[in-house]
This record gives structure tokens, C-alpha cells and sequence, in this order.
């Protein structure tokens, strides 16, 4: 099983994405942001970081790359996308996810172990969790308050493509506590929080992120 | 205004130049007119004039830093030692670390943001230049008090700026200081440190060697920041009108930095540079000067080929300009095409300036006109040296001699209040408000980090070695006795990586002080130097590197003397380590140390505004048995946590909240000397009930004092018959910065500027 | 050479913090005028000569596609002397 | 009620990242029109009625101290219909 980790310039948490991609036994393939070519890969990550600087806006500039053109056509035919963070950032900014991420409502950067609640287990990146898990993973970013119109929040809702909730307070201002949605679909997922960071209790605050990693080998078997 | 030229210099020699304006004095502008047998280019002039600054020059400290290599300890991990970008220290299994602290405290008060995040960009561009990878910082900052106005413009900017930077260039924040104090209002200290890893092969030296060689700068534009003083000899002397005004704020591109870094380590790793070296202070005259002085001397370099940001820049502004984010390489010609391509993949904007040649001088032309011709060691490495006289000052043994009169609790509520007191003072309440504004976790090495003793990461996955590292100052210390001071920091440091588990193997420093000018400031430095250097050789830890920050005074009141000293350590497998705390009830909690009297310069006395008595005499014999101690016995803890500012109330206060979970105690004799000493040495651990033998055999082997002092579990911190709710403690511990800062500048567009402090 | 000048502001409908933390800033330094403050973003652009009417319905495109999202986003293009 | 407007722009002289990094995206895109693009902030402020020259200088001051950082920036206050 192949799972290609884009690097843009700027990206930061790319060598981790393709650690946690090996941790489940799979094997991660650098994927070039100006290279439209993606190698055979099963799935994709876009990992977290500062693509661009994060200048103009998060993930705006980095959403016009070469390789993001063969993401977007394979998404829509179904390959399992994750964007993290910064990913999650480039998959709203290139329409695959509604919705945008804006800056976190205390202004600051915010590095913080978060507790999380799994609200839906039926996208190729969460199968292997059950409804209502909670786990707690590393939140890192300064541009993590999802905001989107009335109309999309309760398309969303009512589809049932919240996949990641907040627990407790609000760490940013999102709305609804959204950490991480799906598109129609469920092979495209956004996440806020990095389950990268979760996958060895040694270098994070938990292992709860593996799953995510081995639901889309699990989806990718399934085929 | 014409062109200075060489042979302009030749015929005009009696021209007056603005030396005084740049900083120059009389003598020294003799001394550059000797050097070359004819006045200066204005070019030529302005760069003496910053290289010869005491910044770059260290005029003043030179003849006592060199104790750091006549006092070397013999040891066999250092691979490169005081005179390069930053030491390089072996850690085994073939990889190299190498780290250095710098400040950049004076462009932090003026502008915070940038300045913060500037000193960032250059503290790990020095630890790149070394060929090595940037695994992680750390921040030592100082500020006024936590309720002045100007602490709320200056704390959040910084903040704000090291994280912007540090996080962007996706480098996890693994530790540093935040101290308060009045002496340093108008005078924060930022003071960055950065560690990096390589194998011992790729080791790279700034020299520029190998006639033929290409000269290549490669990076940011160079654009007219940092070039204040220099901009008075271009308008003054060259531009009557009056040139367009330079910014003397740097402004940092974190982007353009981690592209850089990214695109720098593809260029080493198929080993395509000579030599190398980062451009920071004093641009390219410094980079320029210092690659040819350590190489064999000859350089030509054609500044007109330098790509510019902004095209009115003279001669003189494109060699001091400090802009950020750029680099300058010495590659052979056989490799230039493959160098080249790799900057064209990172987008990075490079260009050949010049070549190496077999003269022994630096020589810089202007659209083919000569405008600097000079032998390169007198501009690098034969500055001006001064023996600048040190009197120790008066208030030392009056300040010594004054008794202490501080209230001593002894009842369950005196006891109560105390510890509340204590824990929610600024200096020592939680700063997560700060530290989560940084990312911990990027790269996913990071094993410990804020609020752990000391940070530290893993450098090999597959063995699990690792490194660990902590900075540590205690000024008021350094204040009373500038030479114990020096020595006290030191020990605190490397013991703080001894709790961890990790051997302590190298030091860098930075040193923080008022004016070398001074007598009373420049004993104080004196003193600092010859503790550390001392308190080094009997540690057997050889000093790898630093930084001098002089100047930092406001009017006639200097900053308390700052030593910050960092210690870096080896670990050979990071699972093994030692955390500060426990999360199991049942645990024994022992002290390791004696506690005497030491009360002044303490954390309590400076609560009640009492900064008198005598400092603590270092005990370094002890503290390396200590150490020992700690590294033998480490698999018998399960947390060890060091005594440091606040005492045993702040130990045990940090180490109940990290995991909520309590501990009750009993203490015998002078209680409040018990709770709020501050003596060197000691360290809490928790260990298993079965292993009270094997710890009480380990002290005795280690001649070190061993007391029991409680037991973990329960929901509360119980000393003696004082309980305090472990929420009541969190409270008191977690409220004070956010109520302070929550509300700051940072949050909002833009810091207050200097003319407003009054406001807010 | 003139200046082409896209301001980009949230919707009225999308939080906007740095607005609001100026808002509330404002009167803690005893400034009362403002009812509310919004904040939000201005490119200065300079190009060759006067802007056509061609070259200004580009930077609208410029402004649809990269300087404003239009999720979240308005913006309006101008020519400033 | 009357809109104020604050625009800020960092000084000529201070690099401006941001701008860059959008002046090299978008000929990335096919738009070629900049010669260079400079980004800043543009504040719109919320006044009852129409602003007096007494309420003009007051956002002056609050510009200077709180909206711009005069170190590195410059603004222009203005009002809009
Ligand atoms: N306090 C100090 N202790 C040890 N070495 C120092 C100290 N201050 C400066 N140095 C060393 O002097 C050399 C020159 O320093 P500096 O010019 O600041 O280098 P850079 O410009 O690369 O920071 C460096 O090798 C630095 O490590
Ligand atoms: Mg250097």
C-alpha cells in the first residue's frame, strides 16, 4: 500500500505524516508539490506546516500547485485525501472541503493537547474508530476557527460530515467545535488537529492517532 | 556624489570622514589609516567601522573569554571548539551537535516582534552554516516587571515573534526562562538558542579556501535593513540630497529561511560547498572578511553582481546590510552547475559575487572600480582588543553585609499563604500562556520539553539517542556574587539534565550586560567569566561557543549581571529518561542535598524586595557527585525534579499539578528554611517503596545528604498540617500570566510604539 | 507607473477576532468613536502605466481566484493615482 | 452612521514578505500584470453620523498608537460613503 506525503515549500510535518504512514506499515512516498506526477500512490496526505508562509492566506498559494491538479482530479474519483492542518487549509482553499479556516479567535498560535470526539466513523480515514471516541491528539496552528455560511453549516450537520469535534472549550472559535470534516463522498477528510504527532506516547501525548492511518489501509483493503 | 574609490583614496587623503558618527574612535581610525598605508574608502570605512564594533569585534570581553581555552577542560567530545559559527561536540554512534545561544535583546525593545524573530533567523542559520540539520530552540528572555506598561508592549511581541519565526521554520520550542525583574524594563533580554545534528562528516567550516574557488551568495535579496549608522556615511558623505531613509528594523522571512535551510542541507548532503558562512551582523563585509581571513586570504568579490532588493543602495549600505535569510558559500567551479540547480528547485534567488584568489587581500569592486582593497584579517580577526579597567563596584560588600528581615512562616495558614504567594508570583507561575504560542511537537523527536527541567530530543529513531539540554541564570546571584553566580548557573544547568538522565557534556553562553565602559559593569563581567570559566574546568565541560550582549542599561542602571548559561547532554536511549513528575500514588519522595540558610537573592526575598546577603558558594565537588548520582541511580526513579527559584515550595508545587496528582510531607526542623531556601544541589526524586534501600546505598556512595520527605497520592499538597487543594494550587499557578497578558498587545494589530508607553 | 488597489474584507456574516480585539483595545485607551471595527486586507499593486480597462478586469480575475476567497472574502479593485 | 477608513502599509523601505510572496504567485497563475505587490491592513471603523474633524484627528491618534506600528508603518485616514 502506497501513501504519497506532498511537500510544499514550507511544509513542516511532512517527515512525521510518512512516519506515522510507516508506523502502520505501509509505505510513504514523497510526493513534490511541483510535480503533477503521483507515482502510483493509493492515497494522499497533505501534511501540516507553513506552506508559502502561510502569507495571503493559509494554504491559498500552495492550492495552485502542479501536483494539487492530479490530487483534486483523483479525490473526485474517489482516491482517500487527508489534509492536516495545513492540509486541511489547501483542501478548503481548493473547494474539496467547504468552508474556510480563519485565524484562531484569541489570535495567538495555539499548541495544545486537545480532547476530541470521533462523530463519524464511515470516511476512509476514520473506520477504525467507533462513534463517539474520544481521544486527545496535539492542536497546533494560529489559523485553526472553521467558519463557513449557515447554509454549508447545516449541509454539513445534516449529512453528517462533522467527523472530529472539540471537547470542552473551544479552542479557537470554530464553529459547531468543528476539528475535521468530509466531503459527499468520505474519502476526502480535513482535520485541524495532527494524529501524527499521537502515533507513540514517547514524542506525543497519546498514540490515538494511529487509527486514522490504518482506516484507510482498512478502506484501501476493502476495494 | 562620485564614487569612492581606492585610487580616489590616493589622491585625496587629507578628505574628512564621519568616523566619529560611525562609531570609530580617534585611535582606532589611525589605526585603519596605518593599516593601509592611506585613508579609507568610505566602503572600506564602513566596514572597519562595524567589524571593529564591539558587537563583532569583542573589543571589551576578548582578553577574558580567552580563559574559555586556556582553562579547556581536556575532553574528548568536542569536534570544533570557540571560534567558529558554534562548537560542535561528539555524542557517539557518529553524530555530531552542535548548539549556541545568542541575544538580540536591543532590536527586541525597539521593535519586539521583529526583532524576537530575527534573532531567531540567525541563531539557526549559525547552527546550519555548521552543515547541521536544526532540530530544535530554546528562548532565555528577561523583562521589567509583569505589571509595567512596557512589559505589555515588549512580552507579547516577543512572543509572538520567536513562535511566528521558530514555528514557521517548523522547529519545536523546547525550553527557556522567563524571569521578571525592574533592571530589566527598557531592557528585555532575548537570548535564542538553537541545536543542531549531523553525522561527524558533514562537519562545515567558514573558510574560504582553494584558489579558483566561486564565491556564492545565495538567499534572500539584499535589501537596506539594519544599516542605521552606515547611512550617515552614504548621505553625509556621498549624497548631499540626502538618500531615502534605511530602515534600522529587520525585517524576517521565516518562508524564505526554511527554504533556505531545506535547500542549504540538499547542497551539503552531496557535499558541494568549501567552506560557508550565514550573513547576520554586519552582512556581507562580515561574511565576506571572515571567509577569506580564516581561508588563505585572497578574495575578490564584485558588489555590483549582489542581487538587490532595492536598487538606490550604495556600495557601502549593500556591504552592511543585514538583511535576513541569506547565505555565502565557497564552491568549486566543477560543482557550480549542481548548485545552481538545487537553488533553482527551492526557488532560491543565488548568485556568484566573486572568486577565491592567491593575494592576501579582499578586494571589492564596483562596476570594475576597485572600492576596497584590504589584508581581511585586520578587518575579521585583528580588531582593536581593549583591557578595559574593572573596579568592583561599592555596592557589592554593602549589599553583602545587609542582613535579611523577611516574615518566616511557621503556622498551617502562615505555611498556606506562603506557598500561594510563591507559586502565583510572575516569576514562578505557569507560562503555558507563553510556551503553548510554540510548537512542541514538529519533527516528532521532542521527548521532553516546557515544563520539564530540561528539553530534549531524540536525534536516531532506531537507537533512541538522544540529547538534552537546559539554559539557566540566576542574576540576583550573579548580583551579589558575579563570580559564584557564574558558577551557580552552571551547575543548575547541568544538574537540570542530570534529573533527566542525560550526561552532561558541553557549554555555550550567553553573557548579558550593562556598559563594558563602566568599571563596576566590567568587573562584574570579569568575574562572570573567569566563575564560569573556572566552574568549567572542574566540571570537565568545555565551553563550545556563546555571545557577548554589553550595552544593556537604561540611563545609568545597568541590567542586573545575566549569565545565561546553556548545558548540553547526551542520552543513550530517551526511553529510559527520567520525567519530572509522577503520576502513580504511593511513590516515596526523598530529597537529595542539604538545605542551609540561603535566602538571599531568593525568589521569597525578592518577593518582600529584598535583594541583599550573601549568594551561595558553589560546591561543584558535590555537584558532579551529585550528578553521578543521578545518572547511576537513574532507573530507580520514577521522577526526579531539581530545587532551583522558589525552593522546595516551587519543586513540590510543579511537581504535583504536572499530572494532579498530590503528595503529603513532613518536614522536620526550621520549616520555613525548609519550604524556601534556595541552596544549590538538590533535587526531589520519587521512587518505589521496595527501592529505599538502594537509594539510601546510592547516597552514601555519593556522599550526598538523603532526607524522606513524604509520599505521592491524594487530591491535595500536604506539608505538615498545611493542605492545599490541588485545584486551589492550579489555580493560584495558572491565573497570574493570562490575567497579566491575556489581554496584551500581541492580540492586536499592531505593539504600542515606543512614545506610548504611558498608555494602557 | 500607477497603483491598482484590491481590499479584501470578511463577509459581515464570518467572525472576524482581530477586528473585535481592536474594537474592544479601542476604548481601553480612552478612544470612543467606533461603534465597530472590521479588519481586513490591502494590495497595492503596481503596474506599467495607466491600467486599462483589460488589464483591471485581470486583476479582478486575480483578486476572484488568489486575493480573496470568496468563501469568506469581498473585495473590491481600484485605481489610485 | 459613517465609515472611517484606516489603511496601513508597511514603509517602502521594510521588506514586506507577504507582498512578495503573492507578487511571485500569481505570474505562477498567468497574470502578469504587477510589477510589484505590497500588502497591508485596512481597518473600517463605524462612526454614528458624520465624522467631525475633532473625530478624524481622534482616529489619527488611535492609528498612530494602536492601529499602525510607526516604527515600520505608515497610514491614511479616510472617510467612506
Ligand atoms: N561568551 C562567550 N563564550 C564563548 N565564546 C564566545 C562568547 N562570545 C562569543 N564567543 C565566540 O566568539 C566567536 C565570535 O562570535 P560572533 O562574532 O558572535 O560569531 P557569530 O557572528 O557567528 O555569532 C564565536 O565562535 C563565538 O562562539
Ligand atoms: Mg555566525
Amino acid at each position: 500500500m502506497k501513501v504519497g506525503v506532498v511537500t510544499f515549500p514550507g511544509s513542516l510535518d511532512d517527515r512525521d505524516a510518512a512516519r506515522a504512514i510507516r508506523a502502520v506499515g505501509a509505505e510513504a512516498i514523497a510526493l513534490w508539490h511541483g510535480d503533477s506526477e503521483l507515482h502510483n500512490v493509493d492515497a494522499v496526505i497533505l501534511p501540516g506546516g507553513f506552506s508559502y508562509g502561510d502569507y495571503l492566506r493559509c494554504g491559498a498559494i500552495s492550492r495552485f500547485a502542479p501536483v494539487m491538479t492530479s490530487i483534486i482530479e483523483r479525490a473526485n474519483t474517489g482516491m482517500p485525501v487527508l489534509g492536516i492542518c495545513n492540509g486541511f487549509q489547501i483542501l478548503c482553499e481548493s473547494h474539496l472541503l467547504p468552508g474556510a479556516l480563519t485565524r484562531n479567535h484569541a489570535l495567538h498560535f495555539l499548541c495544545t493537547d486537545q480532547r476530541l470526539r470521533i462523530e463519524n466513523t464511515t470516511t476512509a480515514w476514520t473506520s477504525n474508530f467507533t462513534v463517539g471516541q474520544e481521544i486527545v491528539i496535539p492542536l497546533k496552528n494560529g489559523e485553526g476557527s472553521f467558519q463557513c455560511d449557515d447554509a454549508t453549516l447545516a449541509q454539513l450537520e445534516d449529512e453528517g460530515r462533522v467527523v472530529l469535534r472539540y471537547v470542552g472549550e473551544n479552542p479557537n472559535g470554530s464553529r459547531n467545535l468543528i476539528a475535521g470534516i468530509t466531503n459527499a463522498r468520505g474519502n476526502v477528510v480535513g482535520l485541524m488537529p495532527h494524529p501524527e504527532h499521537a502515533i507513540d506516547p514517547l514524542t506525543g501525548p497519546s498514540a490515538d492517532g494511529l487509527p486514522f492511518f490504518t482506516s484507510v489501509l482498512t478502506a484501501l483493503v476493502g476495494k | 556624489m562620485a564614487l569612492d574609490t581606492v585610487a580616489a583614496a590616493g589622491t585625496t587623503p587629507d578628505r574628512s570622514q564621519p568616523f566619529a558618527a560611525l562609531g570609530l574612535k580617534p585611535d582606532e581610525y589611525q589605526r585603519i589609516r596605518e593599516i593601509l598605508g592611506r585613508r579609507p574608502t568610505s566602503s572600506e570605512l564602513a566596514m572597519y567601522s562595524v567589524m571593529w564594533s564591539e558587537h563583532c569585534s569583542y573589543k571589551s570581553s576578548k582578553v577574558h573569554l580567552r580563559q574559555f581555552g586556556e582553562k579547556a577542560p581536556h575532553s574528548d567530545a568536542l569536534l570544533v571548539g570557540i571560534g567558529e559559527n558554534a562548537g560542535v561536540v561528539d555524542v557517539g554512534q557518529g553524530y555530531a551537535v552542535t548548539f549556541k545561544i545568542e541575544s538580540h535583546n536591543h532590536p527586541s525593545f525597539v521593535e519586539p516582534y521583529q526583532g524576537a524573530a530575527t534573532g531567531v533567523g540567525g541563531i539557526v542559520r549559525d547552527i546550519l552554516t555548521m552543515g547541521a540539520r536544526p532540530i530544535a530552540v530554546m528562548d532565555p528572555l528577561r523583562f521589567g516587571p509583569a505589571d509595567a506598561p512596557d512589559t505589555h508592549r515588549v512580552l507579547p511581541g516577543i512572543v509572538a515573534g520567536i513562535g511566528g519565526y521558530g514555528n514557521c521554520l517548523g522547529l519545536p520550542n523546547i525550553g527557556g526562562e522567563i524571569v521578571f525583574d525592574e533592571t530589566y524594563a527598557g531592557n528585555p533580554l532575548v537570548n535564542a538558542l538553537c541545536v543542531g545534528v549531523m553525522r561527524h562528516d558533514q562537519i562545515k567550516l567558514a573558510k574560504a579556501s582553494g584558489v579558483g574557488n566561486l564565491v556564492v551568495l545565495y538567499g534572500a535579496k539584499t535589501g537596506g535593513d539594519g544599516i542605521g549608522g552606515v547611512s550617515i556615511l552614504a548621505s553625509e558623505t556621498f549624497d548631499s540630497t540626502g538618500s531615502a531613509k534605511r530602515p534600522s528594523v529587520q525585517v524576517g522571512d521565516p518562508f524564505v529561511e526554511k527554504v533556505l535551510i531545506e535547500c542549504s542541507l540538499e547542497i551539503f548532503a552531496e557535499d558541494l560547498v568549501v567552506g560557508i558562512q550565514d550573513l547576520g551582523g554586519a552582512g556581507l563585509s562580515c561574511a565576506t572578511s571572515e571567509l577569506a581571513s580564516a581561508g588563505t586570504g585572497g578574495m575578490k568579490v564584485a558588489l555590483d553582481t549582489v542581487p538587490l532588493r532595492d536598487p538606490s543602495l550604495s556600495p557601502e549600505e549593500i556591504l552592511m546590510s543585514e538583511s535576513q535569510e541569506r547565505m555565502c558559500a565557497i564552491v568549486e567551479p566543477s560543482k557550480i552547475d549542481r548548485f545552481l540547480e538545487i537553488c533553482k528547485k527551492w526557488d532560491v534567488t543565488v548568485t556568484v559575487i566573486g572568486e577565491v584568489t592567491d593575494s592576501d587581500r579582499l578586494i571589492i569592486t564596483w562596476h570594475d572600480e576597485v572600492i576596497v582593497n584590504v589584508p581581511p584579517r585586520t578587518v575579521a580577526h585583528e580588531g582593536p582588543v581593549y583591557e578595559r579597567p574593572c573596579i568592583k563596584p561599592d555596592y557589592v560588600d554593602r549589599v553583602n553585609a545587609e542582613k535579611l528581615n523577611l516574615p518566616m512562616p511557621t503556622t498551617a495558614s502562615e505555611i498556606r499563604a506562603a506557598v500561594l504567594k510563591l507559586i502565583s508570583s510572575p516569576n514562578l507561575a505557569d507560562k503555558s500562556w507563553v510556551t503553548s504560542q510554540y510548537d512542541k511537537y514538529v519533527q516528532g523527536n521532542t521527548i521532553q520539553s516546557q515544563p520539564e527541567d530540561s528539553g530534549m530530543v531524540r536525534i536516531d529513531e532506531k537507537t533512541h539517542l538522544g540529547v538534552a539540554i537546559s539554559t539557566d541564570a540566576n542574576a540576583s546571584w550573579s548580583y551579589l556574587n558575579p563570580y559564584e553566580g557564574a558558577k551557580l548557573a552552571l551547575a543548575e544547568a547541568a544538574r537540570n539534565i542530570a534529573t533527566a538522565g542525560a550526561k552532561p557534556l558541553a557549554v555555550t553562553n550567553c553573557l548579558n550586560f550593562g556598559s563594558p565602559e563602566d568599571p563596576g559593569v566590567m568587573w562584574q563581567f570579569a568575574e562572570t567569566v573567569r566563575g564560569l570559566a573556572d566552574g568549567c574546568l572542574e566540571m570537565g565541560l568545555p565551553v563550545t561557543g556563546g555571545n557577548v550582549s554589553f550595552y544593556n542599561s537604561t540611563g545609568d542602571v545597568a541590567i542586573l549581571p545575566t549569565p545565561v548559561i546553556g548545558v548540553l547532554g547526551v542520552i543513550q536511549d530517551v526511553r529510559t529518561r527520567t520525567p519530572m513528575s509522577f503520576d502513580r500514588t504511593g511513590l516515596d519522595l526523598y530529597l537529595f542535598g542539604e538545605t542551609h540558610a540561603d535566602l538571599a537573592g531568593s525568589e521569597w526575598a525578592y518577593l518582600h524586595n529584598q535583594r541583599g546577603g550573601q549568594a551561595p558558594t558553589a560546591d561543584l565537588q558535590r555537584e558532579i557527585r551529585l550528578i553521578k548520582l543521578l545518572l547511576e541511580g537513574q532507573p530507580l526513579f520514577a521522577a526526579a525534579h531539581d530545587l532551583s527559584q522558589g525552593g522546595l515550595v516551587a519543586t513540590l508545587s510543579e511537581m504535583v499539578l504536572r499530572h494532579n496528582m498530590g503528595a503529603t510531607i513532613q518536614l522536620t526542623g526550621d520549616l520555613a528554611t525548609a519550604l524556601l531556601s534556595e541552596t544549590p544541589g538538590r533535587v526531589v526524586v520519587a521512587v518505589e517503596p521496595t527501592n529505599a534501600q538502594a537509594i539510601n546505598t546510592l547516597a552514601a556512595k555519593h556522599q550526598i545528604a538523603l532526607t524522606q520527605i513524604g509520599t505521592t497520592g491524594g487530591s491535595s499538597l500536604t506539608i505538615n498540617d498545611a493542605a492545599i487543594g490541588l485545584d486551589e494550587l492550579r489555580r493560584a499557578f495558572t491565573d497570574t500570566i493570562p490575567k497579566l497578558f491575556g489581554h496584551s498587545r500581541a492580540d492586536l494589530p499592531s505593539i504600542l510604539p515606543l512614545d506610548a508607553k504611558k498608555i494602557g | 507607473m500607477a497603483k491598482i488597489v484590491v481590499d479584501v474584507m470578511l463577509k459581515p456574516e464570518i467572525l472576524d477576532p482581530q477586528g473585535q480585539a481592536v474594537g474592544a483595545a479601542l476604548p481601553r485607551l480612552g478612544f470612543t468613536f467606533a461603534k465597530s471595527v472590521r479588519q481586513g486586507k490591502r494590495f497595492e499593486i503596481e503596474v506599467d502605466g495607466d491600467p486599462t480597462p483589460a488589464q483591471l478586469a485581470e486583476v479582478s480575475k486575480a483578486a476572484q481566484t488568489l486575493l480573496a476567497n470568496p468563501v469568506i472574502e469581498t473585495f473590491v479593485v481600484k485605481v489610485e493615482k
